[in-house]
């Protein structure tokens, strides 16, 4: 049993899904909220509200259900805001996903008529992310450098899961622009030295961007004092709906900015020939914003504050703790990532000799319903580091029992039995 | 009609009948504010007096009721004060206004200005009632700075 | 009365705003769907249970619920692809709104790293937009040209509120290298003459994007018939929820585009140094897409498909007739647009003399619930062209009713009684 | 269990027991096929005998169950037929697989393919299925026009 201050039973409740038999009648036992999270009835009832009776379009509407949607929505920027202790609200963009924040920060380097020397990037200059990273943190900086010539470089990452920091010194120089790096992998469930990181990137004034999508929705994140220039995390992976994901970014840095899309609501003033620009954060926010979505990500981080991130953050490790231990059990499982509790969060990747991790997945989900994710899980370098095409991964949330571990053991044993 | 209508009395009053209107010398700064948005304009003049008092507040402008009714409020609040006591005068409408209609408004701060506790629910509308507060500002920074 | 096969008291119980109460007692009257349309049960309905029940993450899982939320978001892409009479569903791509639709294409051009000379753009090369475009259908093409050095120039506009084709051979000639306009004006209900552009651009071989957010929600729009190469257009303006727009492209012009964002579900394989990247629709959605928003708008089009496309039309052509007569009767009234049913669709803006928009449309709204919309209505160069900064527009929906019409015209009376 | 398992026994069968597996001479054409999302790979030969008749189609390869069974699968139902009946096999299993679990699949052109037809309603999986059917398709194609 996990030692922990959340009623795990009570919070089951929450989420509908959660009691759902799949087709065939198996119980759905649900260890893939690395992936995308289910969502607790505050959420949706929210969203459902919203759409049906307070639905209009925000900002620019000087009406009753305008106010109603503005103030909704722009309510929702608030908790956020506060959720993850920035400094100023106005440094929260509203996004579609985090792949679209870390393309907004992308897209600011490098363009031809901003001229702001932090901004700036061609040959010669350097972009540094990690060999652990999702794609969403390595094709946007791709494309970066194949805009302008710039150089991209990474961290390595050690036998064990950790990114290897040994020639931070070498890899990180007066060269280097941009450091961006996950605050917690997707596939290791490392949690990465972002002090000291962040330490080597003001040494030589380069800018540092965290990819929170994996750190946000699990442990009490603090803008302030995690002292990053630019954070991207996602509203599916933290109780939210789709559609919507958030850019926080330090306010100096956003002003300096190019905007990235243009259109409705993020300009001042538009001629035919060129425009002016708002204050952020609508400079960011082209278009109708995913109005809904922000508002039910608002009731997202109030049902997490609800229930406290410390004994969500506890719970995990309680179940993390819990699975180390009984997957040590599973003849021929191979861990990928730290096996221990140190600097790591509730996502497990396993590999099982001569059976492809999507059998395992296929079967899991088949027989027991169990859903696991199978694959690469969008960070193919790092399987190919690992030399592996693939990894069967667990991971896991606040909803998440350890009786839901034991099923997984029982599944993988099954599994072996019918390949063997 | 409810509680909270943005048309208070006041500000039709003080848009059809609006105090102080028109550009006056002599002056210390003279500026031109514009609200790109929707096109809304002012140009506002400020005389300083004798011990820090706020001797004149002049203007000019267009736009909706609640810019140009704004403006005549702003007149009538500011003249005669002390540049201190109007800047915070002036601090205090902008939090009002910048609160979504979640901040409560404090009259003895505000006196008339109050009546536009209901535009703060209209973020479209708050830089109309903003404009030659603003502007106000912009202008006594300057007077000063001569 | 409007003549009509559809039964508007009938749909207007789906829609369960409709019979709200304004603060203050007040019924909503709402004109206001050409800035965002409300949603119907059905619609909010699909939604609620897909969070609540059905909801994983799509493509990339391999699980019960990972096959029903891709099954219902690919059927999504489907329902989308007959609405609109695509060729094919691949040519479907879900953005965010219609916004990113437009940037997403605006950014194809110039692009050093793309060769294909259809999307190349440089100093000598033309973009041509329109005066009377939305600020989403400027911006991004006034980047476009900041980046690359190309020219942009637009139509005008007459005064009886058309685009002005008179000198379309001077304006689309052999630089330019893509022209994209409105399908219908969001300001003044105008429907464009595509086919004279057209013609005029497939002689230059320039390519040919329409704006259609403001003809998709309202009539039947078919690709095949319409001829175009781009068309955007956004779920929340056609009874959809936020969060989700659309981009259609021509197969081929799609393939031979570099991708916009980067990131996971839009490869195909990732290196550290470089990617390739899936096939269309996928290479256009990195990240999670909105899901759930996605799913949303297929229900949307399955009921403006249930009611009818040709039967919306002819209910909205109805009271557009109605009225174009009752506003003629408001003293001092200007009607910004054109004042007869050829060729406009259903938004009707317009002037009061010495009394500011911002003004009418909040008194409307305090006094009798009546939501408006007031002010440049995103389309600022439009109302310079006019002389005003700005007019109220009240826009007509399925929905909507003659004796709104009626309330309207009351309304405004009321508003000159208090400006008097 | 639910009705349309993914792992019928057919299924399981053949990729514990893979019919044909192995690179036989001699060969018309030979092609090499990988899946870059999961890493699936298959070598595929084909030779082409009398009458517009498939003599063999030989492979290798390593991946999923899916992959390495619809190889398995491929290889009985090719040789022996013409190039023709086989193509419209593989076109009638692509049609199936590409249907996403809508499409009713046709059991006398199929035979044992059918059992994968449990496949079709998980994209990331339909790949695995067509892997080594498209490989055969394009080695066709390429000993046609030696
Ligand atoms: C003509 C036109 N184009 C583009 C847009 C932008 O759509 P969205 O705000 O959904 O991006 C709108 C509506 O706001 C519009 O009316
Ligand atoms: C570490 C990490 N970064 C980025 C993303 C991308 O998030 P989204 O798909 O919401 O854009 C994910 C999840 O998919 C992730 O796990």
């Amino acid at each position: 049993m996990t030692s922990t201050s959340l009623d795990v039973e009570r919070i089951r409740k929450d989420f509908p899904v959660l009691s759902r038999e799949l087709p065939g009648g198996r119980p759905l036992v649900y260890l893939d909220s690395g992936n995308s999270s289910q969502k607790p009835t505050a959420v949706v009832e929210t969203v459902r509200e919203h759409l049906a009776m307070h639905y209009s379009n925000v900002g620019r509407a000087m009406h009753a259900l305008g106010a109603e949607s503005t103030e909704a929505y722009e309510s929702a920027r608030d908790k956020v805001a506060e959720f993850i202790g920035a400094p100023s609200r106005d440094e929260v963009i509203f996004t579609k996903n985090a792949s679209e924040a870390l393309n907004l920060v992308a897209y600011s380097f490098g363009n031809p008529g901003n001229t702001d020397p932090r901004f700036t990037l061609g040959p010669g200059d350097e972009v540094v992310i990690s060999e652990m990273e999702h794609h969403s943190n390595i094709v946007p900086w791709q494309f970066l450098v194949q805009r302008t010539g710039a150089t991209l470089k990474w961290f390595g990452v050690t036998d064990d899961g950790r990114l290897d920091i040994a020639d931070i010194s070498g890899l990180i120089t007066e060269r280097t622009k941009i450091v961006s790096i996950a605050h917690q992998s997707n596939v290791l469930g490392t949690i990465n030295p972002v002090a000291d990181v962040l330490r080597r990137a003001r040494e030589v004034g380069a800018l540092v961007m965290l990819d929170a999508s994996q750190s946000v929705p699990h442990h009490a994140v603090d803008m302030a004092a995690l002292g990053a220039d630019f954070v991207a995390f996602t509203g599916h992976k933290m109780v939210g709906p789709s559609g919507i994901g958030v850019l926080w970014g330090r306010a100096e840095l956003l002003d300096a900015m190019p905007p990235f899309m243009g259109g409705g609501e993020m300009i001042e003033a538009v001629w035919m020939d060129h425009s002016t620009y708002a204050p952020v954060p609508h400079k960011f926010e082209a278009g109708t914003p995913p109005i809904v979505e922000a508002i039910g990500l608002g009731a997202a981080v109030d049902y997490l504050t609800g229930v406290g991130m410390e004994a969500i953050e506890a719970h995990e490790r309680g179940l993390t703790a819990y699975a180390l231990d009984a997957l040590r059990e599973v003849p021929t499982l191979r861990l990928i990532g730290p096996d221990s509790l140190d600097q790591r969060g509730a996502t497990l990747s396993f590999t099982l000799d001569g059976i492809h991790p999507h059998d395992v997945g296929q079967l899991l989900d088949d027989e027991f319903g169990i859903a696991v994710r199978v694959g690469h899980h969008c960070a193919r370098p790092l399987h190919l580091r690992f030399g592996i095409p693939a990894t069967t991964r667990a991971s896991f949330y606040l909803y998440n029992t350890t009786d839901e571990i034991d099923a997984l053991v029982r599944g993988l044993h099954h599994v072996q039995k019918v390949f063997a | 009609m409810i509680g909270e209508s943005m048309y208070q009395e006041l500000i039709l009053e003080h848009y059809k009948h609006p105090q102080g209107r028109g550009l006056r010398d002599p002056y210390d700064a003279e500026v031109h504010h514009v609200n790109p948005t929707c096109g809304d304009e002012i140009t506002l003049r400020v005389k300083l007096g004798d011990a820090g008092k706020i001797e004149d507040v002049s203007y000019d402008g267009q736009g909706c009721s609640i810019s140009q009714a704004a403006a005549s409020v702003l007149h009538e609040l500011t003249t005669g004060s002390t540049v201190e006591e109007t800047l915070s005068v002036v601090d205090e409408f902008t939090r009002l206004m910048q609160g979504r209609g979640k901040v409560e408004a404090d009259e003895d701060v505000l006196g008339d200005a109050v009546a536009f506790a209901g535009v703060a629910k209209f973020p479209a509308r708050v830089k109309c009632a903003l404009l030659s507060w603003m502007a106000y500002k912009d202008a006594v920074v300057r007077s000063a700075a001569r």
